[in-house]
């Protein structure tokens, strides 16, 4: 046992290179978002309630029943289906404890499970966002529609997504199997490509 | 009127005044020795062999629409006999031989073109279920050839072998497939049986069975009641409805399979070439337009038309197969309703009614087996016993498990 | 060469640009135009009459229309990779450097050998090749259809990728406009003012519609002026989303169209980053079919010669384009519309020799219009043929009201049947259009839900109701989806006439007369389909081919139907319509295929370890989506069995590791966890204890092998299964039928971690040495604290949490390390300098599907949809005790009888021999026949251990075999060994290995 | 064809698996002619033209299997609700 530690890699890492050249007059601004602890969160039979309850004492988040994210501070709860919801624990230091600390808050009334590694989420922003998910996504991103809060579970580009919407700049988050990051990172920029794209990191 | 270089000549010179009608605008008679319902181009060519291969001429087929209306009218035209199960390769192989004597035998130009149907494969494993498959075929002395890489090339240069994200590895190829033109094997086998004495009654829809006692009286039909001593259903992707007349439910769901055409262009592609991984078949039509097609759109549906993912579908495993047809253009969709069977096999049998007969389940796959279904079920309905190249489509098979399953998909008649 | 002048471009008005002069060529001939000209236009300004050439009879042809539905002009537009065929001249907009060729003709235009196809005409009619051709069968493939395949087609598409890109894109709304005529421009107007979210289409570059192609006034200004200020209305309402150059070209179910944008096609090429076209699927609320109508030709002799044209298109290139047509022309028209022709002519200072109206009393204020023109005016009249050569139109027959024919010299004639409303989009969803007969044409009859038709596309052919219904209906649709219409106001326009005396055919006519032209479908061919009993449209179009070209038959549908109407004694709406089909227009392929082509056309995924592989100069492999490593090459290795065999003999000597993440693994929690896995398996997990390990196989209902997979009791309320890569989505899908739809009492979670987790396996007798090392020092992973088929937790490296299974496909010692995916590249490092003093190496998919054939495992080409557990030898594992899935199907006669072929072993009687998957067995000196066929070998290995090919196959009766050899036959690859039937277990049967 | 997911919204029929007949039950497995409940409820179908029962599992999107009552003549739906939420 004389390594260190080996280092994370990330899923994005290598595959947002394609930007290069395309900076000029950036459209939109692409982060991958590495520090987020995430789980699965899904009530056990018939303890909805329970856990809603558990999560707003804790956490203070009202549990949202629809595809919406609430969110307090550095933790947010996406609802992604009848009695389930992904939680996140923004830069988060320790991704793992994360949901190992809600599996023992939730026991009895919610399964948990750590998807830290199971999604690659990238932050896209900017005035251009929604040209360009609209490329992918079949879901009206319209503010009129689709607001800061709202999520939608859907597919980009034959990639099972999990979108949520930060805030009016527009700025949005998407999850997709952590796998497909390449995939969709190459997608996002074909479809960028045309209004400029700054990376972030 | 015999039809030949000779006649059209000849006709040619009076100006094409004496042509006769290719089929007589029959009326509905009273009764008929038997009674095909459903005027494809099973139920034609069942009509054509009863009267020529058992000499029962008192026959008629009754149409709802126009004959041709239904799938043989929009399918993708490909004939071949490249199957795998033993069920079935006697079967396909035998109407592959009827295809090969048809037109002289009707006296039809049906434009066989056997140019050839090369399924490529992708992988390791899909090369060795290939190879399973043309042995099957070798054994039941079907011709095949398992083709390497570089001889797909040299058969279809145009290919994507450079920058595929399924790498062709190579290919089955049964030489004697290819193409037959689709309205003219209805239209053929209508006109030869017509002339047989077959009435050929269009427009005329069956509403319901006349049974008495477990036995077959005749058709209840919009222009009336016809009586049969036998009746033949052939209608395809309208068999659940036409079987539940006689109070019947069938392992059948009716699903919509679009095909696509072009624009016409000059000759660009001279073989069917299928693409598994891709869902997607193309072959180039006599008259220069791209026919092609891929996965039905997976649920139950009447309409007779599809919808888009399933065209963006085919598009992408076209493009993906052969970018160089991007900037050729789709001219029109349309859908067919097909009779998707429980085993992905068609049922030509007897049915729990005395003188009423099954012929259904053709899935996506029917057009290539019209002559041998017509063949067989001219044979089951004159003897009463079943054809021994179709001896295994029973309809009893699903309870007792002998079901004929060549993609493995199980009880799931959209997987097929 | 120099471009010649525009020698027939009028010399003021039009909407073109004037200031600049754009290059194109044409059949290689260098000419010019201006921005705001089609290819058409710019054509007839440079006096080009002769576009094209017929798909049967090679006729020469003119330029029929001015828009999308041109049957004739159609030309190979671009070279090389970019060559599009079969291109509508009237729909191009020029650009600078434009370069197109006409198409079906050899060797030039002008000069056609083909062209003797029209002296056979007498043979080629309607369905003459239905006649023919049948002797001697073999003269099909090899002379008649290369023939036939030659002289049919058209234009030539490349040869070459397509060099430019697509995308697709998705668009909501409150309320689509299709089409920006002065109808859509008011609906757009009047459901934004509402305001809502309106999209506004428009096939064409420029809004307008036929505003741009008339001399029309609204409320006191040019039609050009109004609709400028209707487009800078709606360009500055945020809410309006103006599409130009985008056709809706399909309805779908539940108000989804499919249209496209032509974004690059008016460039030579399209800019960097640019998709060419882009495909978008709209989702509306409401939507408005303001579409307009498409005027109809008149079926005479040589209709079809260059220099006739459909009036409104003469109007559109002399009004629009400031182009003329013709010097001296005819105006043949059955309605008042046509009569605009007149005054648009003696403005642009076109001679109009002659109109022929064969309406028995026209109108005085017409009279005085032909008398103002110089024109003579044949009241009654009827053009029965039109002469010329293939460089224009020489002169007319008419047949006056009297009865007398006289010649008439004209270099052009402009028809007006009457007007088709465009309705298909109204039939895309299997609606059929109804007749009316006080505008004689049909209009929509159902609409789709949610789609309402407006203006000239429901028979309102004057610009005030045009503009009523579309203030109207833009304001109804605006309600349904939500808002309050304000009060409307109509623009003021003129009133209109239409008066038309319906006339599809004229009689008499002494040379061909033509109903479809780019299918070279005649009046004769008609008669002939009715005589051979084609009598049904539907019959008669695939019979003739009529309506069946490029045009779908626009212009020509509706006078082939009245023919066959009047010939069969039937009514036009008895005889009805053929069905219409998306598209509108025709869509490039590459436009449905948007990104998804190339290496792009599926999404790839790839292993936590993908990074290191790929250093590590992996050969990869495509597993469904995945890419996989397949065997690692070492330098001087150049074939693949030589890196199998190496990485093979390394496991079972030594140790070995290999990337096994993307297996299926599906986390599954709460109560009943244990009771779903025992109703899903055939194997009873309830009672597994925690912290063990089980192999499971499933079913599907009607009794077949679904999937197999280990499944780990993590906690009394938690286990992990794993699938199969291939099938676990299907698994999962599975599952959640079985929760939500079967036993929805029961108290499960599910959730796939398939991703959540990096898996290597760990095997070969050194495979304990090499984890120790890596593992948390306290860890005991000893034989006794984590035996065979136990799993337990643990941290590696320092720190990373993980889970050990000690399970095994290799039969070899071995484990499976589990950590964060993010941990997947590191820990794979650390394993190979951990395993290094042992001589550890990486393998791959190749070396894993060696053993686990060493092993006897079933998997893939065995798991093949039609074998049952019996088959598979896993008869054994299913319960008696308890339903599961698929057991009470398993019993049908038909999946239990004896001589099913089920697994075995086999081994080359020659063990020099190679074995093949897919080779059949026969009995020993059976012939080669499918009644002697007994079964077929699923997969093959070489082992290096045992030095000969290994195979497992699925034969009768396999397990009560052993021993008795068979013939594997394999004629597909001249392949016919002799086999013997043995265990399918080749490497230590009794499983010791696995235990130590 | 756009399915209208309780949970997640209107999306196109593409983001579903379709499984088909939703009116039919699984037999219980004790009953005396089981193989005869299983055949009809494996491969028997009802097939209708008109109004009918199917289940469409949200793949893309929530997990959710829902039972879609949708006309097979012209695709028009007529309820759309969570499986068992009856
Ligand atoms: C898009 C598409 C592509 C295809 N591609 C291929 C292919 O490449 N190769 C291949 O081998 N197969 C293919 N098929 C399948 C093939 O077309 C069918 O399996 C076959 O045509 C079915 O037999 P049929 O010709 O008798 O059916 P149909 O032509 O459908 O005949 C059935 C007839 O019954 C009539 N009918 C129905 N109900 C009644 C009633 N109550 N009373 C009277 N008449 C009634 C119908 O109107 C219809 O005309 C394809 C099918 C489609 C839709
Ligand atoms: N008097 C007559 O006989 C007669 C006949 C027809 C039209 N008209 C005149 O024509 C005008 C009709 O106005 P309107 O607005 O109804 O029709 P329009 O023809 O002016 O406009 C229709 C527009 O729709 C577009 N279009 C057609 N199909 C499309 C599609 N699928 N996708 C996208 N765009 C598409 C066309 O490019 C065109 O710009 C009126 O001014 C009327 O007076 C007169
Ligand atoms: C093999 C084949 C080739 C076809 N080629 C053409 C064609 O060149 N032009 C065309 O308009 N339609 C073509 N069609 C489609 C038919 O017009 C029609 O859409 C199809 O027969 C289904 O009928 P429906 O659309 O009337 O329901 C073709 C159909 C088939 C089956
Ligand atoms: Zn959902």
């Amino acid at each position: 046992m004389s390594d260190p530690m080996p280092n994370p890699r990330f899923a994005f890492a290598g595959h947002l290179t394609a930007i290069g050249s395309l900076v000029a007059g950036a459209g939109i601004t692409l982060m991958p978002k590495d520090d987020l602890a995430l789980a699965t969160v899904i009530a056990r039979k018939g303890q909805a309630g329970v856990l809603g309850e558990r999560v707003q004492a804790l956490f203070g988040i009202p549990l949202p029943a629809r595809p919406k994210r609430a969110a307090a501070g550095k933790i947010a709860f996406i609802g992604t289906g009848p009695g389930q919801w992904l939680a996140i624990e923004e830069s988060s230091g320790d991704p793992q404890s994360f949901a190992a600390k809600l599996a023992t808050e939730f026991a009895g009334s919610g399964s948990v499970c750590d998807q830290s590694d199971g999604r690659a989420v990238i932050r896209v922003s900017g005035p251009r966002a929604r040209h360009v998910l609209a490329k992918g996504l079949p879901v009206d991103l319209h503010p009129r529609a689709f607001g800061p809060g709202d999520a939608a579970l859907s597919q980009i580009a034959l990639i099972s997504t999990l979108l949520w919407q930060i805030d009016e700049a527009p700025t949005y988050e998407i999850a997709v199997f952590r796998s497909m990051a390449g995939s969709f990172a190459d997608w996002l920029i074909a479809s960028g490509a045309e209004y400029g794209i700054a990376a972030m990191s | 009127m015999q039809y030949s270089a000779f006649s059209l000549l000849k006709n040619a010179l009076t100006g094409h005044r004496y042509w006769k009608p290719a089929w007589r605008e029959a009326q509905p008679r009273d009764r008929y020795d038997v009674v095909i319902v459903g005027g494809g181009g099973h139920g034609l060519a069942t009509a054509y062999y009863l009267a020529k291969n058992h000499g029962i001429t008192n026959v008629a087929v009754v149409e709802k629409g126009y004959i041709g209306s239904g799938n043989v009218g929009r399918n993708t035209t490909i004939v071949r006999s490249n199957y795998l199960l033993p069920g079935n390769v006697p079967f396909y192989e035998w109407s592959m031989k009827l295809w090969e004597g048809l037109e002289r035998d009707i006296n039809y130009n049906a434009m066989v073109s056997q140019r050839g149907v090369l399924n490529l494969c992708h992988s390791d494993a899909q090369r060795d279920a290939f190879a399973r498959r043309g042995n099957a075929m070798r054994l039941h002395g079907v011709d095949s050839e398992l083709l390497e890489k570089e001889q797909v090339r040299k058969i279809a240069p145009y290919l994507n072998f450079d920058d595929a994200r399924f790498p062709i590895q190579g290919g089955l190829l049964q030489p004697r497939g290819g193409t037959v033109r689709h309205d003219a094997v209805a239209w053929g086998y209508a006109r030869a049986g017509d002339r047989r004495g077959v009435d050929i009654i269009q427009n005329c829809e069956v509403t319901g069975f006349r049974i008495d006692n477990g036995k077959i009286l005749g058709v209840e039909t919009s222009r009336g009641f016809i009586g049969a001593s036998k009746v033949g259903m052939a209608v395809a992707g309208n068999a659940s409805r036409v079987a539940g007349m006689a109070g019947m439910r069938l392992p059948i769901e009716s699903h919509v399979l679009q095909a696509f055409v072009s624009e016409g262009i000059k000759p660009l592609i001279d073989t069917v070439i299928t693409f598994g991984a891709g869902h997607f078949y193309i072959s180039q039509s006599d008259k220069g337009g791209l026919v092609f097609g891929g996965d039905i759109d997976g649920y139950n549906s009447y309409a007779q038309r599809g919808n888009l993912p399933t065209v963006e579908d085919v598009c992408e495993g076209g493009m993906a197969l052969m970018p160089m047809i991007g900037r050729v253009r789709m001219l029109r969709q349309w859908g067919g309703i097909m009779d998707m069977s429980m085993d992905g096999s068609p049922i030509i049998d007897r049915t729990p009614v005395d003188g009423l007969y099954l012929n259904a389940g053709w899935c996506y796959g029917g057009f290539k087996a019209t002559p041998a279904s017509g063949w067989c079920f001219a044979h089951l309905i004159a003897r009463d016993e079943p054809h021994a190249v179709a001896a295994a489509y029973r309809l009893d098979r699903f309870a007792t498990g002998h079901v004929i399953d060549e993609k493995g998909q199980g009880a799931q008649p959209n997987l097929h | 060469m120099t471009p010649l002048p525009q020698s027939r471009r009028l010399a003021s008005g039009g909407l073109i640009d004037r200031s600049r002069t754009l290059s194109f060529q044409f059949d290689g001939k260098p000419m010019t135009g201006h921005p705001g000209d089609t290819l058409a236009s710019a054509l007839i300004a440079n006096g080009t009459i002769l576009a094209g050439r017929s798909f049967k009879y090679h006729r020469p042809r003119g330029i029929l229309t001015a828009g999308s539905e041109e049957p004739n002009a159609l030309v190979e537009l671009r070279s090389g990779a970019r060559r599009e065929p079969n291109t509508k001249a009237t729909t191009v907009e020029l650009f600078d450097g434009l370069v197109a060729r006409s198409q079906n003709r050899w060797p030039s235009l002008g000069f056609d050998v083909m062209s003797v196809n029209s002296l056979l005409s007498p043979i080629f009619v309607a369905g003459f090749y239905y006649k023919t051709f049948m002797w001697p069968a073999a003269f099909w493939e090899k002379l008649y259809e290369p023939l036939i395949r030659r002289a049919a087609g058209l234009g030539r598409a490349s040869r070459e990728p397509d060099p430019d890109s697509y995308e697709k894109a998705f668009a909501f709304c409150d309320v689509l406009v299709i089409g920006g005529g002065p109808t859509g421009l008011m609906a757009a107007l009047s459901a934004a003012r509402a305001g809502a979210h309106v999209i506004l289409c428009d096939e064409d570059f420029s809004f307008g519609g036929r505003l741009l192609s008339e001399q029309f006034v609204i409320d006191g200004q040019s039609g050009a002026d109004w609709k400028a200020a209707a487009v800078f209305e709606l360009e500055q309402n945020p809410a309006v989303t103006l599409m130009r150059r985008t056709t809706v070209f399909g309805g779908y179910d539940q108000s989804t169209y499919g249209a496209l944008e032509r974004v690059g096609d008016h460039l030579p090429v399209p800019l960097p980053h640019m998709p060419r076209q882009r495909l978008w699927k709209i989702v509306a609320k409401r939507a408005v079919l303001a579409a307009g109508a498409v005027e109809r030709q008149i079926v005479f002799g040589g209709n079809d010669r260059p220099g006739v044209m459909m009036a409104s298109a003469l109007r559109s290139y002399v009004n629009r384009f400031a182009a003329a047509p013709a010097q001296r022309l005819g105006l043949f028209t059955n309605n008042d519309d046509g009569w605009k022709t007149v005054a648009d002519c003696i403005r642009a200072g076109i001679k109009v020799e002659a109109v022929i109206d064969p309406r028995p009393a026209i109108p005085e204020a017409f009279r005085q219009l032909a008398i103002q023109a110089g024109a003579r005016l044949f009241e009654g009249g009827l053009v029965q043929d039109a002469h010329g050569t293939a460089r224009g139109l020489q002169s007319i027959d008419v047949m006056t009201s009297t009865g007398r024919t006289e010649s008439v010299a004209v270099d052009g004639l402009a028809v007006s049947g009457g007007w088709n409303p465009a309705v298909a989009l109204t039939c895309h969803l299997g609606a059929r259009p109804v007749w009316r007969d006080d505008i004689s044409a049909f209009v929509a009859g159902d609409t789709p839900p949610g789609l309402v038709v407006a203006g000239a596309a429901t028979g309102a052919f004057d610009l005030r109701s045009c503009l009523a219904d579309g203030v109207r209906l833009g304001a109804e649709a605006a309600q349904a989806a939500g808002f309050t219409a304000v009060a409307p106001t109509v623009p003021a326009a003129s009133e209109e006439t239409l008066g038309l005396m319906p006339l599809w055919k004229v009689t008499g006519a002494r040379t061909k007369a033509f109903v479809d032209f780019q299918n070279d479908v005649t009046a004769k061919d008609i008669v002939i389909a009715e005589r051979e009993g084609f009598r049904s449209v539907e019959h008669l179009k695939r019979y003739t081919t009529l309506g069946m070209a490029t045009d779908q038959g626009k212009t020509a549908n509706v006078n082939g139907l009245a023919i066959m109407a009047a010939l069969t004694g039937r009514s036009i709406p008895e005889t009805g319509t053929t069905t219409f089909r998306p598209p509108y227009t025709p869509v490039a392929i590459g436009a449905f295929a948007g990104h998804h082509r190339g290496k792009h056309f599926r999404p790839t995924r790839l292993t936590p370890s993908h990074a290191w592989a790929a250093e590590q100069g992996a050969q990869f492999v495509e597993a469904g989506q995945w890419l996989r490593a397949q065997w690692f090459p070492k330098p001087g290795e150049t074939d693949w069995l030589t890196s199998v065999n190496r990485e093979v003999i390394a496991v079972r000597g030594a140790v070995g590791v290999c990337d096994v993440s993307t297996l299926g693994k599906i986390d599954i929690q709460g109560a009943d966890a244990g009771t779903l896995l025992d109703r899903v398996y055939i194997n009873g997990f309830s009672a597994l204890p925690v912290g063990k390990v089980r192999y499971g196989a499933m079913l599907r209902e009607d009794g077949i092998v679904m999937d197999d997979g280990t499944t780990a009791r993590l906690a009394q309320d938690r286990y992990v299964m794993s699938t199969t890569t291939a099938n676990a989505a299907k698994v999962m899908q599975h599952l959640e039928f079985c929760h939500q739809v079967l036993w929805p009492e029961l108290d499960v979670q599910m959730v796939s971690v398939t991703e959540q987790w990096a898996q290597f396996s760990i095997a070969g007798p050194r495979a304990r040495d090499t984890i120790q090392k890596l593992i948390d020092p306290m860890a005991d992973v000893s034989n006794m604290a984590l035996p065979y088929m136990g799993v337990t937790t643990i941290t590696v490296c320092g720190g990373i949490p993980g889970r050990l299974f000690r399970i095994s496909f290799s039969g070899e010692l071995a484990y499976e390390l589990a950590v964060p995916a993010r941990y997947g590249d590191g820990v794979i490092r650390a394993i190979m300098s951990a395993g290094a003093e042992y001589g550890i190496v990486a393998y791959g998919t190749e070396a894993l599907g060696v053993m686990r054939i060493e092993k006897g495992h079933p998997a893939g080409n065995e798991l093949n949809g039609t074998a049952t557990a019996r088959d598979l030898g896993l008869g054994k594992l299913m319960s008696q005790k308890k339903d599961f899935i698929g057991r009470v199907m398993a019993e049908r006669s038909g999946l239990t009888n004896p001589d099913r072929p089920s697994l075995a072993g086999f081994v080359p009687v020659n063990r020099a021999d190679r074995l093949r998957a897919g080779a059949h067995f026969l009995g020993l000196g059976a012939h080669p026949s499918a009644s002697n066929d007994q079964g077929y070998m699923t997969s093959v290995a070489f082992s290096p251990s045992l030095s000969h090919w290994v195979g497992l196959g699925l034969i009768k009766n396999g397990p009560n075999r052993h021993g008795e050899r068979v013939r594997a036959y394999d004629p597909v690859r001249r392949g016919d060994i002799e086999v013997e039937i043995c265990s399918p277990v080749f490497i230590d049967p009794e499983g010791g290995r696995l235990r130590v | 064809m756009q399915i209208e997911c309780p949970f997640c919204g209107k999306r196109d029929a593409h983001e579903f698996a379709y499984l088909g007949d939703a009116t039919v039950a699984r037999p219980d497995p004790a009953v005396p002619d089981a193989a005869r409940a299983f055949y009809e409820y494996v491969y028997l179908r009802d097939n209708p033209a008109g109004s009918h029962r199917e289940l469409w599992y949200h793949s893309a999107g929530c997990h959710s299997w829902l039972v879609v009552t949708r006309d097979t003549r012209t695709h028009a739906i007529e309820t759309i609700a969570q499986v068992g939420a009856r």
